[in-house]
C-alpha cells in the first residue's frame, strides 16, 4: 500500500517477510495483535480488579444495579468500528492480492497427490521446486489432478487453495532473494505433510544462468507444438486460413463471440474448457460436435503445453484493458486418469489407486 | 368459517366443501405448470414452475394442513424454517453466480464500460 | 410408566426420597423418562467420549514431539481424524445442553418434565447408536478424512471407515436435534405461571438459543454426510469433479451447519457463566435484557458467516467480502457478553469458590480465543494464517479454554444439586488452575506456530518448529493429567462426600428452592414465580463471607 | 352448517391421555404441534441442502440438464403428483373424521390415504426399475442411449441429484405409510375422538409436508424447460 513495510521482519521472532505485499499484510497483523493485547489487557484489569476490589467483605452488601443502556450501546459500536477498519483494510489488501498485474511472468503448478510440479514457459519442469527472479511479478496458474490442496508459501503471505476442475492462481513479487519453504496447507492424504517445497529466489544473473539450463525438451510452446500434429488438432484449426475450425492466431485474451449470443475473453480457463470439453461454449459460425472430448485423454501437462503453443500463436500477448484473473468460469471437468483412448466416451470414473474404498 | 360451536377447546374444523375446493385447484395448479413447461419460454419456465409450486405448497399449508388456525407462535415457525432455507440457498448461489466477475483495480469501471460485453 | 414410592417409614426418613434413590436396577436407568436421569446417563456416556477423544488428543502431541514424528503419517492421519470426530460431535455438541442442560432447564422454569420425555429418552439411544458407529471406526481402523470430510478426498480418494463414520455422526446429529427440539418446545410451553420471558434465567435463554441452531443447523449437515456417502457407494456424485461436481459445494452445505455447530458448543458455556457469575458476585447479572438478547443475536446471525471458512478455496471474492462484514457483525453480540460478566462484578460481593475460579478462566480463554478469530475472518490476514496452528490454537481457545472450562464450572456449579454431595473444595481449586495452566501452555506456543506458518494436520514438520511443538506437548500432559482430577474427587464425592444441603451457595433460582437431589417430578405443586431472575437483595449473609 | 358430534364422550375421558408432566390437554396439544412444526423445520432444511445442490449446478449446466430432462417421464410424474394430492385431501379429510370423532369416516379415510401413497410408491418403483433398464443410474454402467456426448457427464450429476431427491422422499413415504398403519391400528381400536386426536393430526401434518417436498420435486425435476442453446 504506502511505503513497504518489510522492516517489520527485523521486529524480534517476526516471520520473516520476502515481499512488499507480505510487509503490508504483516502491518495489519501486527495492528490486528495491538487491538488484540488492548482488549485482552483491559478485560482482565476489569475482571481481576472489580473481583479483587469487591470481593466479599463482612458488613459490605452488593448493590443490585440493573443496567445502563447507554453503556451497552458504547460498548457494541466502538467495537464494531475498530472491526470495520480491520474489515476494510484486509479486504483492500486481499483485493489486491487476487488481481495480479497483467505483465506478470507466468509458472504453471500441478497439484497431484503428494507433489508439486511445477512447468516454466521455457519448458524447464522441477518437482517441489520453484525458481524466481527477484523483483518481477509472477503469477502461478495452480491446477489439481485429483483432491484438494493448497499451495501456500508463508515468506510472501501468499497461499491459495487448488481445486480439481479449474484454474486457480496468485502471485507475487519477490524483494529478497533467498531460499524458503512451500507448503501444502489443504490435507490431501497420506504423505500430506511430505508435499513441502522449496522456492529460491535469485538475483538476476543468477536466474538467467540458471534458466539458460533450459529444459531439454524445448519450451513449454514448442512442446505444446508437438501435441498439437500429434493430436490431429492442425487438420482442422489451419494457422493461415478459415479450415472447419476456428483461427488460433492472435486468439489469446481476446473477445470470442459464441453462438448464443455471449462474449467471454479467450484466456486460459476458455482454452482449457474448450480443449477438453469443446462443446461447452461454440464459436459463433461454427457448429457443435465436430472436435471429439479430449476429456481424459489429455493430463494437466499436455492441456498447459498446448495453451502454451497457443499463447505463443498471439504474438506479442497484447495485455488486455483489466488485470483479469484467469476467470474461474464454469467448473470443467478435471482429466480423469490417464486412460486408454477409450472409443465410447464412457464415463470417467478414476478408480482410485489404492484398493477399493472400504465400507 | 364458523366454528364447531360445541367443541369445547375451540378447535377448529374444516368444512368439507373447502378441503374439495383446495383439492380441486392442487390438481388443476398440477395439470397447468406440466402444460406450461411445455412452452419454451426461456428464462421463465423455471420461475412460472415455482410460483406454481409454491402457490400449491401455500394452499396445503393454510388448509390442509390448517395453519391458518394455529397460534401465532406456529406461523412464526413455519416461515423461519423458510427464511433460513432462503439463506442457504441465496448465498450459495451468490458464490456461484459472482465467480466469473472479474476483479480489477477499478471495481466500479463495470464490464461495459470496457467494451467487453456486447 | 408409573413410578412406585417406597412406603417404608424409615427408608423415608433416613433418605429422602429422590431420583436416584426411587428407584434402582439397570431397567430403571435405560428405560426412564426422568430428564434428570437421562441428564446422568448423557454425564456417564459423555466423559467416556471425552476420554476416547483425549486420548488421541495425547497421542497426536507425542507424535509432534519429533519433527519426523513417532507414528506413521497415516496412522497420525486417522489420530487427528478420529480427535476431531469424537470430541465435536461426541462431546463439544451434546455436553452442556444434554448434561445440565436436560437437568436443569426443565426446573429453572418451573416445569416437572421436557415436553416430550419419551423422545429426550430416544435422544440419548441415538447418541449411543450414533457412539457405537464411531467406537467401531476407531476399533476397525479409524478414518482419515479429517473431521470436515472435504470431498473429493472423503468421496474418491481416502480408503478408510468414511461411511460408518458419517452414518455415525449423521445418527448422532439426530440425538442432538431432538435434544433442541425439546428444549424449544418447552421454553415456550411449559413454564410456570409467573415465569414470564424476561423472568427467564440466561441459563435457559442460552440452552433456547442453543435449540435454535440445533434444529436450523444439523439437518443441513445431516444431508452433506448422505450426498457423501452415497457418492463414496456409487463412485459417483454432485461433487465428483471428474462429472463436472464442485467440491466448493460441499464446503458450503458442511460449513453452513459446521459454524453455527461452534455456537451450539459455546452458547450453553456462555449460559452456565452467567449463571455462576450471577451466583458468586451475588448480584444481577448487568444488562440482563442485552445478554438474553445477544444470545439469540448469535444463533439468528451466525447462520450468514459460514465462508469465512472459504476465502482462499476458491469462493468468488466478492461473496468472500460479505462473509468477512458480516462474521464481524456476530463477533459484537459475544463482545457484550464479555462486557457485561465483567460489569456484573462491580460492586458485588465476590467469592472465589472453584466454579467462580472455571468462570474467570472462561473470561479470559473466551477473550483471547474470540479476538483471534478476528484475525482469521479479517481476509487479507486469514491468507497466511488458513490452515494453519494458529486456527487450531484459536478453536482450542474457544472450545477448551471456552466450552469445557464452562462444562467443568457448570459441573462443580451444580455438583450438589445433582447429587446432593459436596466435593473437596481444595481439590476443586487446585484442578482449576492446573488446567488454567496446562492449557495456556499447551495453545499459546500453537499461536506463534501458526504465525511463522506451519500447517496444521502436518505428520512431519520442519525441525525449526520443534521447541515449540515440543512445549506444547509439555502443555498438553500437565492438561491431561489436570483433567482426571475432577474425575476423581468427584466420584468420590458422590459416594462419600458430606452432605450438601438444598442451596449451598445460597444461590438465587428455582432449582435451588427444591430438595438436592431433586425429587422425580422436581416440584410438590407447580411454584409460581413473583419476582425477577437473581434477586439477590442487598442483605448480607455472614456465614458465606467469614 | 358443521356436522353435530355424535355421543361425543364428556371432558374426563380427555384427560385420560394427558401425561403427567402436562397441566392440562390444552398445553399438551399445544406442544404437540409446535413440537411436530419444529420438526418439520429440521425436514425443510434437511431437503434444503439437497435444493442448494440442484439450483448450484442448474446454473451452472443449463444445457445439460435440459438435455437430460428428456429421460424424464412426464406423464408419470404429472400423475404420481395428482396421487398424492389426492392423498392429502383424504389425510384432511382423516384428521377431520378424527375430530369428530367419527371412527367410521377415520377409518375410511386412512384407508384411501393409504391406498394413494402405496400407488405412489408402486408408480415410482416402476420408474425406477426403467431407469435402471435404461442404464440411467449415474456411475460406471451410466450408458444413456441417444444423449449428446457433450453432456454425459453433466447428466449424471442430474441423475445422482434425481436419484437421491427422489429417493429421500420416497424413504419419507415409506415411513408415512408405517405411521398410518399405525394409525389405522389405533382408529379401529377406537382410540381417537373429539378430545384426543393429537397423532392424527401430527402424522397429517407429516404427511402435507412429504406432499409439499414432492410438489417442489414435480417441476424441478420433470418440467426443465428446454433452453435454446
Amino acid at each position: 500500500m504506502w511505503a513497504s513495510y518489510t522492516f517489520l521482519a527485523d521486529l524480534p521472532f517476526a516471520a520473516p517477510i520476502a515481499s512488499k505485499e507480505a510487509g503490508d499484510i504483516d502491518l495489519l497483523w501486527w495492528f490486528l495483535c495491538a487491538v488484540s493485547l488492548v482488549m485482552t489487557v483491559l478485560i482482565f484489569i476489569g475482571v481481576i480488579g472489580f473481583a479483587f476490589r469487591y470481593r466479599a467483605k463482612p458488613g459490605v452488601p452488593p448493590v443490585q444495579l440493573h443496567g445502563h443502556t447507554a453503556l451497552e450501546v458504547t460498548w457494541s459500536v466502538i467495537p464494531f468500528l475498530v472491526m470495520l477498519v480491520m474489515f476494510w483494510w484486509g479486504t483492500d489488501l486481499f483485493f489486491a492480492a487476487q488481481s495480479p498485474p497483467k505483465d506478470a511472468m507466468e509458472i504453471f503448478v500441478v497439484g497431484k497427490q503428494w507433489m508439486w510440479k511445477v512447468q516454466y514457459p521455457d519448458g524447464t519442469r522441477e518437482i517441489n521446486a520453484l525458481h524466481v527472479p527477484v523483483g518481477q511479478d509472477v503469477k502461478l496458474t495452480l491446477a489439481s489432478e485429483d483432491v484438494i490442496h493448497s499451495f501456500g508459501i508463508p515468506v510472501f503471505r501468499v497461499r491459495h487453495d487448488v481445486v480439481p476442475g479449474h484454474y486457480d492462481s496468485l502471485w507475487f513479487r519477490a524483494t529478497k532473494p533467498g531460499h524458503y519453504r512451500i507448503y501444502c496447507t489443504e490435507y490431501c492424504g497420506d504423505r500430506h505433510s511430505q508435499m513441502v517445497g522449496w522456492v529460491d529466489v535469485l538475483g538476476e544473473n543468477e536466474y538467467s544462468r540458471w534458466a539458460s539450463g533450459g529444459g531439454s525438451g524445448g519450451t513449454l510452446a514448442e512442446q505444446g507444438q508437438q501435441l498439437f500434429t500429434q493430436n490431429g488438432c492442425s487438420t482442422c484449426h489451419l494457422l493461415n486460413e478459415q479450415g472447419r475450425c476456428p483461427i488460433l492466431k492472435n486468439l489469446y485474451n481476446k473477445p470470442v463471440e459464441l453462438n448464443d449470443g455471449r462474449t467471454v475473453i479467450a484466456d486460459d480457463a476458455y482454452l482449457r474448457e474448450s480443449i477438453l470439453q469443446p462443446n461447452a461454449k461454440i464459436v459463433n459460425g461454427f457448429e457443435a460436435n465436430v472436435m471429439p472430448n479430449f476429456q481424459g485423454q489429455l493430463s494437466e501437462e499436455n492441456v498447459i503445453q498446448l495453451i502454451a503453443y497457443i499463447k505463443s500463436l498471439s504474438p506479442a500477448t497484447t495485455p488486455s484493458q483489466v488485470g483479469v484473473l484467469p476467470t474461474k468460469g464454469p467448473q470443467v471437468p478435471a482429466p480423469g486418469k490417464k486412460q486408454s483412448a477409450a472409443t465410447k466416451a464412457t464415463a470417467v470414473t478414476p478408480a482410485p489407486q489404492q484398493a477399493a474404498p472400504q465400507q | 368459517m364458523t366454528t364447531d360451536a360445541k367443541s369445547h377447546s375451540h378447535v377448529h374444523i374444516p368444512k368439507v366443501s373447502t378441503l374439495v375446493k383446495v383439492w380441486i385447484t392442487l390438481l388443476v395448479a398440477t395439470f397447468v405448470t406440466a402444460e406450461v413447461a411445455t412452452f419454451d419460454l426461456g428464462e421463465w419456465n423455471i420461475v412460472i414452475a415455482m410460483a406454481i409450486a409454491c402457490t400449491k405448497a401455500t394452499l396445503v399449508a393454510w388448509i390442509f394442513m390448517g395453519v391458518r388456525f394455529t397460534s401465532q407462535l406456529t406461523k412464526l415457525f413455519c416461515v423461519a424454517g423458510l427464511v433460513f432455507l432462503s439463506i442457504l440457498l441465496l448465498i450459495t448461489f451468490s458464490d456461484y453466480s459472482s465467480r466469473s466477475w472479474t476483479y480489477h483495480a477499478k471495481p466500479w469501471a463495470t464490464n461495459k464500460s470496457l467494451g467487453l460485453s456486447k | 410408566m408409573a413410578t412406585t414410592y417406597p412406603t417404608t417409614p424409615e427408608a423415608a426418613a433416613e433418605e429422602p426420597v429422590n431420583y436416584l434413590n426411587v428407584e434402582h436396577g439397570w431397567k430403571s436407568w435405560l428405560f426412564t423418562t426422568d430428564h434428570k436421569r437421562i441428564a446422568m446417563l448423557y454425564v456417564f456416556s459423555i466423559t467416556a467420549m471425552f476420554m476416547i477423544g483425549g486420548t488421541f488428543a495425547m497421542l497426536m502431541r507425542l507424535h509432534l514431539t519429533r519433527p519426523e514424528g513417532i507414528f506413521a503419517p497415516e496412522t497420525y492421519n486417522r489420530f487427528f481424524t478420529m480427535h476431531g470426530v469424537i470430541m465435536v460431535f461426541f462431546f463439544l455438541v451434546p455436553s452442556i445442553p444434554a448434561t445440565l442442560g436436560n437437568f436443569f432447564l426443565p426446573i429453572m422454569i418451573g416445569a416437572k418434565d421436557l415436553a416430550f420425555p419419551r423422545v429426550n429418552l430416544l435422544s440419548w439411544y441415538l447418541y449411543i447408536f450414533g457412539a457405537i458407529f464411531a467406537i467401531y471406526v476407531v476399533a476397525a481402523g479409524g478414518v482419515d478424512t479429517g473431521w470436515t470430510f472435504y470431498a473429493p478426498y472423503s468421496t474418491t480418494y481416502s480408503n478408510s471407515y468414511v461411511l460408518s463414520a458419517a452414518v455415525g455422526v449423521f445418527v448422532a446429529g439426530f440425538s442432538s436435534i431432538t435434544t433442541g427440539l425439546n428444549f424449544i418446545v418447552t421454553v415456550h410451553k411449559m413454564r410456570a405461571p409467573g415465569m414470564t420471558w424476561m423472568r427467564l434465567p440466561l441459563f435457559v435463554w442460552a440452552n433456547y438459543a442453543t435449540g435454535l441452531i440445533q434444529i436450523l443447523g444439523t439437518p443441513v449437515v445431516a444431508i452433506a454426510l448422505v450426498l457423501v456417502a452415497v457418492e463414496r457407494v456409487m463412485h459417483v456424485g454432485i461433487f465428483d469433479p471428474n462429472v463436472g461436481g464442485d467440491p466448493i459445494l460441499f464446503q458450503h452445505i458442511f460449513w453452513f451447519y459446521s459454524h453455527p455447530a461452534v455456537y451450539i458448543m459455546i452458547l450453553p458455556g456462555m449460559g452456565v457463566i452467567s449463571e455462576v457469575i450471577a451466583c458468586f458476585a451475588r448480584k444481577r447479572p448487568f444488562g440482563y435484557e442485552f445478554i438474553a438478547a445477544s444470545s439469540m443475536g448469535i444463533a439468528i446471525l451466525s447462520f450468514v458467516v459460514w465462508g469465512h471458512h472459504m476465502f482462499i478455496t476458491g469462493q468468488s471474492v466478492y461473496t468472500g467480502i460479505v462473509f468477512s462484514f458480516l462474521s464481524f457483525f456476530v463477533a459484537v453480540p459475544s463482545a457484550i457478553k464479555v462486557f457485561n460478566w465483567t460489569a456484573t462484578m462491580y460492586r458485588g460481593s465476590v467469592t472465589f469458590e472453584s466454579p467462580m475460579l472455571y468462570a474467570f478462566g472462561f473470561i479470559g480463554l473466551f477473550t483471547i480465543g474470540g479476538l483471534t478469530g478476528l484475525f482469521l475472518s479479517t481476509m487479507a490476514t486469514d491468507v497466511p494464517l488458513h490452515g494453519t496452528y494458529f486456527v487450531v490454537a484459536h478453536f482450542h481457545f474457544v472450545m477448551v479454554g471456552g466450552m469445557l472450562v464452562a462444562f467443568l464450572s457448570g459441573i462443580h456449579f451444580w455438583w450438589p444439586k445433582m447429587t446432593g454431595r459436596m466435593y473437596s473444595e481444595a481439590w476443586a481449586r487446585f484442578a482449576a488452575l492446573m488446567i488454567f495452566a496446562g492449557f495456556n501452555l499447551t495453545f499459546l506456543p500453537q499461536f506463534v506456530l501458526g504465525y511463522l506458518g506451519m500447517p496444521r494436520r502436518y505428520a512431519a514438520y520442519p525441525p525449526e518448529f520443534q521447541v515449540l511443538n515440543v512445549l506444547s506437548t509439555a502443555g498438553a500432559s500437565i492438561l491431561g493429567i489436570s483433567l482426571v482430577i475432577p474425575l476423581i474427587y468427584l466420584t468420590y464425592a458422590w459416594k462419600y462426600g458430606p452432605k450438601a444441603g438444598n442451596n449451598p451457595w445460597g444461590a438465587k433460582g428455582l432449582e435451588w428452592e427444591i430438595q438436592s437431589p431433586p425429587t422425580t417430578f422436581n416440584f410438590d405443586d407447580t411454584p409460581t414465580v413473583t419476582e425477577e431472575a437473581y434477586n439477590y437483595g442487598e442483605e448480607v449473609e455472614e456465614q458465606r463471607v467469614a | 352448517m358443521p356436522e353435530t358430534i355424535e355421543q361425543v364422550p364428556h371432558e374426563a375421558e380427555a384427560d385420560l391421555h394427558v401425561r403427567h408432566h402436562f397441566a392440562n390437554a390444552e398445553q399438551q396439544m399445544e406442544a404437540s404441534t409446535l413440537g411436530m412444526w419444529t420438526f418439520l423445520i429440521t425436514e425443510v432444511l434437511f431437503f434444503g441442502g439437497m435444493f442448494a445442490g440442484y439450483a448450484v449446478y442448474r446454473e451452472m449446466y443449463p444445457a445439460a440438464f435440459a438435455a437430460t430432462s428428456e429421460f424424464m417421464n412426464v406423464e408419470i410424474g404429472a400423475a404420481n403428483t395428482a396421487v398424492l394430492i389426492c392423498s392429502s385431501l383424504t389425510m384432511a379429510m382423516a384428521v377431520r373424521a378424527a375430530q369428530l370423532s367419527k371412527r367410521g369416516d377415520l377409518i375410511k379415510y386412512l384407508i384411501g390415504t393409504l391406498i394413494f401413497g402405496i400407488t405412489f410408491l408402486v408408480v415410482k418403483a416402476f420408474e425406477y426399475h426403467a431407469k435402471y433398464v435404461e442404464h440411467l443410474i449415474p456411475g460406471p454402467n451410466f450408458h444413456p442411449e441417444h444423449l449428446a456426448p457433450q453432456f454425459m457427464h453433466n447428466a449424471q450429476i442430474l441423475f445422482f441429484l434425481y436419484f437421491c431427491m427422489t429417493g429421500m422422499h420416497a424413504v419419507h413415504m415409506v415411513a408415512g405409510v408405517g405411521l398410518l398403519t399405525f394409525l389405522l391400528i389405533q382408529a379401529y381400536r377406537n382410540v381417537f375422538h373429539a378430545h384426543y386426536f393429537a397423532p392424527v393430526e401430527m402424522i397429517g401434518l407429516y404427511w402435507h409436508f412429504v406432499d409439499i417436498v414432492w410438489i417442489f420435486l414435480f417441476p424441478l425435476l420433470y418440467l426443465i424447460g428446454h433452453w435454446h442453446w
